[in-house]
């Protein structure tokens, strides 16, 4: 029984740090942005197949398709968000149904370009078993985007609250004008973070190949659960991401373990609800003064 | 002495309707000039217009000789020409020194942020005390405070202030007024929008008197006469009180 | 003459990737139809159903408008049933294998045909358990409809046989099943692995079971495992995997037929066909020969085309067809086959067995 | 007096011009239902995003309630199916207050934890087999009845009834709108604040729509369970029944009481019937680009802008 | 007496804003509450509308305990309130933002009172038009008056509400007030900076400083007050 709860919490905690990468682009354009990037999931699977071609048509390592993902998705998410710009009334709301469109249109394309077969890496070296210390198992592609999403959020953390970019960043987003006079260009700052969920969608692209299977239809639930995730994190918290993340694939992990895999998703559900109603604002979100 | 901004015959306004009426105005180097003026008159109107936050749909503004006209707000502030806007101006989401930092993001401020900070918080201790709370939980005067501790990160040449005593304490008004005489002693340019008329007069070189989106009045402090200022003022006022008669 | 058939069938969406293969299938019906029939040609007229229950009708009712005589197609029972239903409603045959819950031929539709069902699928697997002389299992299966009715299936027989069996729905959102096969290894220690889902979840299954490494003796599963698509993307998961399939890897093909069909598949989409390709062009061949002898006696709008399928048996690809009054092919019995180092053999029954299971043997 | 003339124009289209022209096409009557269906819940929605300023991703929680609910009292109980559909809608209405912790969340946290509870309701769905079925879900609901010789079953005769249920949708919207519950519930949006320190009871009022637009989404999806014989759970809560009304919402205008029936006709519409002939399989790569690019070009929706076009256009007649 | 705080306190994790604080404000009473930056001027006005949660203390208003009284209940039972960064119902207009606030807050409507209240607020000019939210800081500022007032309040909390008028627009602010006061019998509690204006008006001022009651007494008395002097006004009179 210790076994089977030990190996369960550590699968949970190796799928909160892959979760951790699949939210982290979305909850930065929203944290910062307050725009939903409905199509970042797609912007996930897009990397994903960017490094399926480089795998099966180069021969290269899924890894070292990492730049022409990273290239491609992020000069995707800048386009994404130059057209944002173009919204000029209600643009929060109408983001939603930009970024819908553009998700229908890469959804589409891509089943287009690639087919609906399902696409996994087929190297080795990812999938092979590591054993830690006789009792806990995994695959070398989970401890690696593990380690790898836990220094992004370290990463992404420290550029957001520390680095001169991140604050103009959040200042443009608390006030635009504002930010304008303190010397600031909010285009520039917002390219940037559009280009940065870009290459933090690579990354989760690429362990999304290297560790689980992915097809065409597959995008929406990755934004889905990006998006759950984010709001779990409370809005702009990037160390809320990890954490809300971890909760969640533990949570899934231990009802597939005690319970059954049928209910994972009833128990992850209700698990967002119950903090929601505990913490209006998610694990890491502020409340605003009132009056 | 050298006119630092010239403004010359600016229309401007908001979407449908004007408010600024071929204002024509200039602040010369070193010196305090003030703008006073009923409420709803245009004073911030005509700052906004200058920073570029909204703009002209006619005439001309120089800043040293050059033309600014349709240069964007970050490059002016990088040039050295800033606005300390009202306090509801403040970054509401991040810290309160999060806030006074990203005040010195321009390259040119970047090396000195930290010393800046320094002095921000000796001037304003409230805000010492507060540093790490978020910047939205602050008081009404406290954030009046803030933005004009993050202005001060800027080191600009040229400083527009908007209504600084807004919600301050008395004591506080004499204390931002104080400053403000103290980075004029540091050769800045001023350009002050005050409704405390009698403490801002004190401090003031030039005043001008904006009404209805245009300049009624431009004098030197010294030749200002208390009485025919309230006047001007009251023309509106007469006008519009007519109800209450 | 020519005659018109139509085919609603998902080309985009979840199940896109299915309806792709079925849809590959009919082409090549068509294509043999029309070369050997020498009395009438078929226009096959596609619309693609997104994966949805309602435009999946609405596709009906397009292709009634457009004039198709019956229709074939669909993949899913979920879909499969407001389609047949509304092609009972327009008094035309609906004939499919991508459906297999039971239920669809519970509802005592005139026009509904199938190929396949549940039950085929679920005695392959107990079949070729006897066989192997298996006494214990692990069922893991998607809670999707037919997966889920597959596997009821499944533990009904087990159950009845005196053996073991654990079940572990799944929801088809699940991507990590080691804590699954966790459970597995430690508490339910079966001779057996039984997988009832889809290609993904089998590649997931596999994976975790490769890391965790449970101590079983076989692994098994249902559609689309035992395919050469499989085995060229997934060679290192597969190898002494068991799956249903109509025919063995590489195919040998004997009856005439059997070529025909084989030659004229690779022609089009050029590659090896795989099952969904066999089953949609079984369920197109059938439909068509109805239709054309429907057509010839001038019965088509008097019920002409069930009397044709339900009046004889059929030889097909799969074997001997039979449909009985509510449409179901009574003979349906999926064969069993087995990854062999890029070979899909098939293993049971014996009469059609290619090659000797390899047993006890896991990928692991 | 011209507003009204236009809608006696519209709705003598809608319930004559309509049958007579396409009413032996059952094709085009079928697309038709459903581009309505979405346009009642598109109504629906934009009543709780508009008014309530609550933006939620979850409506299928309450269409796929309704549908259960309605198609199992008509399977089970033997209700009649019209007043069945009724009882749908009311159960719904009544599974909403389930939903009610959530009125204290805001913006996106109410949008999520909505779909939570669809999502919950889902899964609720597979697993209560003894109810729904599970998986399986529930084949040969019954349909429409015949009434005064008029088969209400018939793809026309849904028509017509989905027709009514749309009009009746705008109808509440229109008269909550119009009161000053309406104008204080559209207040409350972003300066919740300031309508409590004026007596407004937020939360009673939040509800109180939430209820309604909960009835109103489950009718829809009731209707649609006796329309289309058939509920699974993964049907029934399709997420698709809330993107499609929100996008159809948004896309018409949502903040306008015809903009979500607009949104809905025309982005369906003109998907079944142009962008698939034009592209039989990915048309919705079409799709996806005419949803951009109208948002680009008229960020308040299509209806604002298209009345703005005309607004313009009769000003250009006046001043040549 | 309308409105008794007893040993109120109001505390925001360790930060306590107001501290043990007690006062009462009479029917029809002209009260000013003034205090330096941060002292707790605000939080006071929230616990008294319901906005902050007191951690201590009790507050009656006309004769109800306010514990537990939601925001809502205590506009309707009389206690109007402006804020000090404006409110305005932004997608509204000034007419609906005073709709809104009559029917909400009286229970029913009354146009014509309405239109005085926008003649008193001088928005008249802009009732209908625009939405509240493009309005000038002044404007929404005396909107902000306006919908206290569409309430039919017993008690008006002004925080702040002349803050940015020029000393002319003062006065004349005052004046309108002074008149709401006597035409609809209201009491008065406000907040202001201006030593000038509100000497002039209060009868009675209040004088918080970090949370703390410090004085309560005449205009004259308090700002004499050497410690009002040192924290407050730095010698600053009327
Ligand atoms: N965002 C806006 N949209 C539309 N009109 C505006 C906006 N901001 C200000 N106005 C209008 O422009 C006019 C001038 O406003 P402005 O704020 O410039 O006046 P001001 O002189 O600064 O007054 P105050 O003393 O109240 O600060 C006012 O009539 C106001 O209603
Ligand atoms: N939600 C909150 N969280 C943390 N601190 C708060 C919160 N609200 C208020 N404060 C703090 O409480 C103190 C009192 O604030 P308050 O707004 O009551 O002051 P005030 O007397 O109204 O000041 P001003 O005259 O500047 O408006 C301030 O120092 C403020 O920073
Ligand atoms: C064998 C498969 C074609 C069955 C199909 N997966 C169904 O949903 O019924
Ligand atoms: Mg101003
Ligand atoms: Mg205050």
């Amino acid at each position: 029984m210790f076994d089977l709860v030990a190996q369960s919490v550590f699968s949970g905690l190796l799928a909160g740090a892959y979760y951790a990468l699949i939210a982290l682009g979305l909850a930065l354009v929203f944290g910062t942005m307050r725009i939903i990037n409905l199509a970042h999931g797609e912007l996930v699977l897009l990397a994903g197949y960017i490094a399926y071609t480089a795998e099966s048509r180069f021969g290269l390592d899924p890894l070292a398709a990492l730049p022409a993902a990273i290239i491609i998705v992020a000069l995707t998410s800048v386009i994404i968000y130059l057209l944002l710009t173009r919204i000029r009334v209600d643009r929060e709301i109408n983001s939603l149904i930009l970024t819908f469109g553009i998700a229908i249109m890469l959804t589409n394309g891509i089943l287009m370009i690639w087919s609906a077969d399902i696409r996994s890496t087929t190297s080795g070296w990812y999938l092979d078993s590591i054993i830690i210390g006789d009792t806990l198992f995994a695959m070398n592609t989970e401890i690696l985007f593990a380690v790898i999403g836990v220094l992004v959020v370290g990463a992404v953390w420290w550029w957001l609250s520390k680095s001169w970019y991140g604050r103009a960043l959040r200042a443009v987003s608390s006030n635009r004008d504002a930010a304008k006079l303190m010397g600031i260009d909010p285009r520039t700052t917002e390219i940037l973070s559009f280009a940065v969920a870009g290459l933090l969608a690579s990354i989760a692209g690429i362990a999304l190949y290297s560790g689980k299977v992915i097809e065409p239809s597959l995008g929406h639930s990755l934004t889905i659960k990006a998006f759950i995730i984010t709001v779990l994190a409370g809005l702009g918290s990037v160390p809320g991401v990890l954490i809300g993340a971890v909760l969640i694939g533990v949570a899934e992990s231990l009802t597939a373990t005690l319970w059954s895999s049928a209910l994972q998703g009833l128990v992850s559900m209700l698990l967002f609800l119950i903090v929601l109603l505990v913490m209006p604002s998610g694990l890491f979100g502020r409340t605003r003064r009132r009056g | 002495m050298a006119k630092l901004l010239e403004i010359d015959k600016v229309r401007a306004g908001y979407d449908a309707i004007n408010v600024l009426w071929d204002i024509s105005l200039t602040a010369e180097e070193g010196k305090l000039t003030c703008i006073l003026g009923p409420n709803g008159g245009g004073k911030t109107t005509l700052m906004r217009a200058i920073m570029g936050l909204i703009p002209l749909r006619q005439g001309a503004i120089r800043f040293g000789g050059k033309d600014i006209s349709n240069v964007p707000t970050w490059n002016l502030v990088a040039d050295g020409l800033t606005m300390i806007p009202e306090g509801r101006m403040i970054f509401r989401d991040m810290t309160v020194e999060d806030n006074l930092l990203i005040g010195g993001f321009t390259r040119r401020c970047r090396a000195n942020a930290r010393a800046n900070l320094e002095m921000a918080y000796s001037t304003f201790p409230r805000l010492k005390e507060r540093r790490h709370q978020l910047a939205s939980s602050l008081s009404g005067g406290e954030a009046q405070m803030l933005a004009m501790g993050r202005g001060l990160m800027e080191e600009p040449k040229l400083i527009l202030v908007d209504e600084p005593s807004l919600g301050l304490s008395p004591l506080l008004t004499d204390e931002v007024m104080a400053i403000l005489e103290q980075l004029k002693a540091q050769g800045r340019t001023i350009i002050l929008v005050e409704q405390n008329t009698h403490k801002a007069l004190k401090i003031a070189d030039h005043v001008y008197l904006v009404r209805g989106g245009k300049v009624v009045l431009s004098e030197r402090k010294e030749d200002v006469d208390m009485d025919r200022l309230h006047d001007l003022y009251f023309a509106r006022d007469v006008a519009a009180n007519r109800q209450d008669a | 003459d020519e005659l018109i058939i139509g085919s609603q069938i998902p080309l985009t969406g979840s199940a896109a990737r299915a309806g792709m293969g079925m849809n590959e299938g009919i082409q090549v019906a068509a294509k043999v139809f029309n070369e050997t029939n020498g009395k009438h040609t078929v226009k096959v007229i596609t619309i693609d159903d997104e994966s949805q229950p309602a435009k999946a009708v609405a596709a009906i009712e397009q292709l009634n408008a457009q004039g198709a005589l019956a229709f074939t197609g669909g993949y899913g029972s979920n879909i499969i049933g407001p389609a047949s239903d509304a092609a009972e409603r327009l008094g035309k045959v609906y004939m499919t294998s991508g459906g297999v819950a039971t239920e669809l031929s519970q509802r005592g539709l005139k026009t509904f045909f199938r190929i396949s069902n549940a039950t085929g699928y679920a005695k392959a697997l107990a079949g070729l358990s006897d066989t192997l002389d298996l006494q214990s299992f692990s069922l893991i299966y998607s809670t999707r409809e037919s997966t889920a009715e597959v596997a009821k299936l499944l533990e009904e027989i087990w159950t009845a046989e005196g053996k073991k069996v654990t079940l572990h729905p799944f929801d088809p959102s699940i991507a990590d099943f080691k804590p699954v096969l966790h459970k597995i290894k430690l508490q339910d220690r079966p001779e057996a692995i039984a997988m009832v889902g889809y290609e993904n979840d089998y590649v997931g299954i596999i994976r975790a079971a490769k890391v965790l490494k449970p101590d079983a003796k076989a692994i098994m599963g249902t559609w689309s495992l035992a395919t050469p698509k499989m085995w060229q993307d997934f060679p290192d998961l597969m190898n002494n995997v068991y799956g249903t399939a109509p025919l063995p890897y590489p195919a040998q093909f004997n009856t005439p037929e059997e070529q025909t069909f084989a030659e004229a598949y690779k022609e089009m989409h050029n590659k090896e066909p795989d099952y969904l390709g066999i089953f949609g062009y079984v369920q197109g061949l059938l439909l068509f020969n109805a239709v054309a002898e429907a057509y010839d006696a001038g019965t088509l709008n008097s019920g002409g085309v069930q009397d044709a399928l339900r009046k004889t048996e059929h030889d097909t690809l799969i074997g001997k067809v039979i449909f009985d009054e509510s449409g179901d092919n009574t003979n349906f019995a999926h064969r069993m086959a087995q990854h062999q180092d890029g070979a899909v053999a098939i293993v049971w029954p014996k009469e059609s067995a290619t090659a000797e299971a390899r047993f006890p043997a896991v990928p692991w | 007096m011209m507003k009204y003339l236009s809608l006696i124009i519209i709705l003598a289209g809608a319930y004559l011009a309509v049958p007579l022209q396409f009413g032996g096409n059952d094709y085009v009557i079928g697309i038709v239902v459903s581009a309505l269906t979405i346009a009642g819940i598109a109504v629906a929605w934009a009543m709780l995003g508009n008014l309530g300023g609550m933006i939620s991703f979850g409506h299928s929680a309450f269409f796929g309630v309704g549908a259960y609910g309605s198609a199992l009292l008509a399977m089970n109980a033997g209700l009649p199916v019209f007043p069945s559909i009724l009882a749908g809608g009311v159960i719904a209405g009544v599974v909403s207050i389930l939903t009610m912790p959530t009125l204290r969340l805001r913006g996106p946290y109410f949008a999520l934890a909505m779909l939570a509870f669809a999502e919950i309701f889902r899964i609720l769905a597979i697993e209560m087999r003894w109810l729904t079925n599970g998986s399986g879900g529930l084949l040969s609901i019954p349909r429409l009845p015949t009434v005064f010789g008029f088969d209400f079953g018939s793809r026309l005769g849904g028509y017509f009834v989905v027709l009514t249920l749309v009009l009746l949708t705008v109808f509440v919207y229109w008269l909550i709108r119009n009161r000053p519950e309406g104008l204080a519930l559209r207040a409350m949006h972003d300066s919740e604040d300031a309508t409590l320190v004026v007596g407004v009871n937020a939360t009673r009022l939040k509800a109180a729509v939430l209820v309604v637009s909960a009835f109103l989404t489950g009718i829809m999806g009731a209707f649609n369970a006796h329309y289309i014989n058939f509920l699974e759970p993964d049907y029934a809560f399709n997420g698709s029944w809330t993107t499609l009304a929100i996008v159809a919402a948004i896309f018409g205008g949502y903040k306008t009481l015809w903009g979500p029936v607009a949104g809905a006709l025309i982005v369906y519409l003109v998907d079944q019937f142009v962008f698939k002939a034009i592209m039989p399989s990915g048309h919705q790569l079409i799709l996806g680009g005419l949803l951009a690019a109208i948002v680009i070009f008229s960020p308040s929706g299509l209806l604002p802008w298209l009345a703005s076009r005309f607004r313009k256009e009769a000003g250009d007649a006046a001043h040549p | 007496m309308l409105l008794t705080l007893d040993h109120v306190t109001v505390a925001f994790g360790g930060l306590v804003a107001v501290s043990d604080v007690s006062f009462s404000v009479s029917e029809h009473e002209v009260l000013g509450l003034v205090g330096p930056n941060g002292a707790g001027k605000t939080t006071l006005f929230n616990a008294i509308s319901g906005l902050a949660r007191p951690s201590k203390g009790k507050m009656t208003f006309c004769g109800h305990d306010l514990t537990g009284i939601p925001i809502h209940k205590r506009a309707r039972i009389g206690i109007g309130r402006a804020f000090q960064v404006p409110q305005p119902m932004h997608e509204l207009t000034v007419r609906e933002n005073l709709i809104v606030a009559q029917h909400f807050g009286t229970g029913h409507s009354n146009p014509g009172k309405i239109d005085e209240i926008l003649d008193l607020t001088r928005l008249g000019h802009k009732a209908n038009r625009d939405a509240a939210s493009s309005l000038a800081l002044t404007e929404q500022k005396a909107l902000e008056v306006g919908k206290a007032l569409a309430t039919n309040p017993r008690m008006l909390m002004l925080d702040e509400v002349l803050a940015g008028l020029e000393t002319n627009g003062k006065r004349a602010f005052m004046q309108t007030l002074d008149d709401a006061r006597q035409r609809f019998g209201v009491a008065l509690l406000m907040v202001e900076h201006d030593i000038e204006t509100i000497s002039n008006t209060c009868q009675r001022v209040l004088v918080l400083n970090f949370g703390k009651l410090i004085a309560d007494g005449s205009p004259e008395e308090v700002f004499r007050n050497p410690e009002v002097i040192r924290s407050y006004t730095g010698g600053e009179t009327a």
